[in-house]
């Protein structure tokens, strides 16, 4: 499965883009993001406010409880910012 | 017709190419946001992160909303990325017309859109320290309106 | 900032100017009207008859409503008079602020006011006959909105 | 007095300005609308709506029971049709 992370959880994961092999037992975003969590102290912490992190599957924006496939790619990221800078 | 690119933009040109040969349009409105200066002074600058795809997809799809509710000759959309200096020109939204107001309520309606929507990140610096920008409550707001 | 004025103008290079060197201006709104082809076909065009020093006090007029009205950092309305063809531009309204809402419903409020009170007189041709364009009713219900 | 004509009472009447002497007893706008229309055919002709007469004196819209003063700059012209023609 192809993982994209973007913004504040590249940064603090350290990459942008990597391939993964999920074990069987992991179905869900949701799952996924517990599994990910134990990968290491990088992604523990960027992982640790689900509040503010978003989920895409394959360019969608997707719930928590939305089922991968295995040819998936999954982005994670925090809530959008916006675009446009300069006004009020 | 939506772009999403590093490098700057023409506004007169693109402005003049959206209605070109076409008679029927007779206004076009237009808004350009420049990079602001965040307090960091007009040396500071901002970088701009986004999904590519995505950013195309949802930025098609926003196109299709508006044409969907007003009745628009055309519309483009340009926005940047990467790192853009405090007063350039980040973000460009046309939207023609035969009735002056389908064109301004449009833009204004994607101008909410993007400000608030748009799937970019933006870190901003200024010189000295740099950091992530958060979301912000007050834009989802003015995104409400636009509900029927 | 008005003009009225025979000769085109160049788009982009006034949205530029309007907000050169102030980085507190954050979104550009701007709206370009385009003769339309009424009918006569794209070989058809328009003279535009103003009262000269009137027009230019009646703009500058509208310009200080609108100033007193929305937070604007800049306005610029640019009207054309004389000779123009189908396709041709012939008014640029641009506000600069750093609010969006204030610098696209500022713009709005100009353009209403443009079409309907400032003080010109359209003789339409189609290459065989002409005439004089009567006063639209619609037009100044639109105006009616802005009342508060 | 300096007399401005616009637009189609321009047309009509034949020439866009002229300058006037107006009698001791011609004190209004209106008085002066009757009195013009008494020049000849053309004026009589274009001015025999008042109601799509507009009357500017030294550039600002007045009504017809204005008073006029000898150095006004007096305009007469149709109702605008506004400035912007592309859109509705």
């Amino acid at each position: 499965m192809n993982v994209l992370y973007f913004a504040w959880l590249r940064t603090k994961i350290g990459i942008g883009e990597e391939t993964l092999e999920l074990p069987e037992e992991v179905t869900t975003v949701s799952e996924f993001l517990d599994w990910l969590g134990q990968r290491g102290p990088t992604y523990l912490e960027a992982l640790q406010d689900r509040s503010v992190v978003r989920v895409a599957v394959n360019q969608e924006y997707v719930p928590f409880d939305h089922v991968l496939a295995p040819d998936d790619e999954v982005a994670l990221f925090p809530p959008v910012t916006g675009g446009l800078d300069g006004v009020t | 017709m939506i772009r999403v690119q590093q490098g700057k933009f023409d506004v007169g040109a693109e402005i003049a190419e959206v209605c070109e040969g076409d008679f029927a349009v007779g206004g076009i409105a237009s808004f350009v946001g420049v990079v602001r200066d965040t307090g960091s002074g007009p040396s500071g600058f901002m970088t701009l992160e986004h999904y590519p795809g995505m950013t195309e997809r949802k930025l098609a799809d926003i196109e299709q909303q508006a044409r969907a509710r007003w009745d628009l000759a055309n519309v483009l959309i340009v926005h940047r990325y990467g790192k853009l200096a405090v007063g350039e020109q980040i973000v460009l939204v046309i939207t023609a017309s035969a009735h002056r107001d389908a064109a301004l309520e449009s833009c204004h309606f994607l101008i909410d859109w993007l400000k608030t929507d748009a799937p970019f990140w933006k870190y901003e610096e200024d010189g000295q320290t740099g950091g992530w920008v958060g979301a912000r409550e007050s834009d989802d707001e003015a995104k409400l309106k636009w509900r029927d």
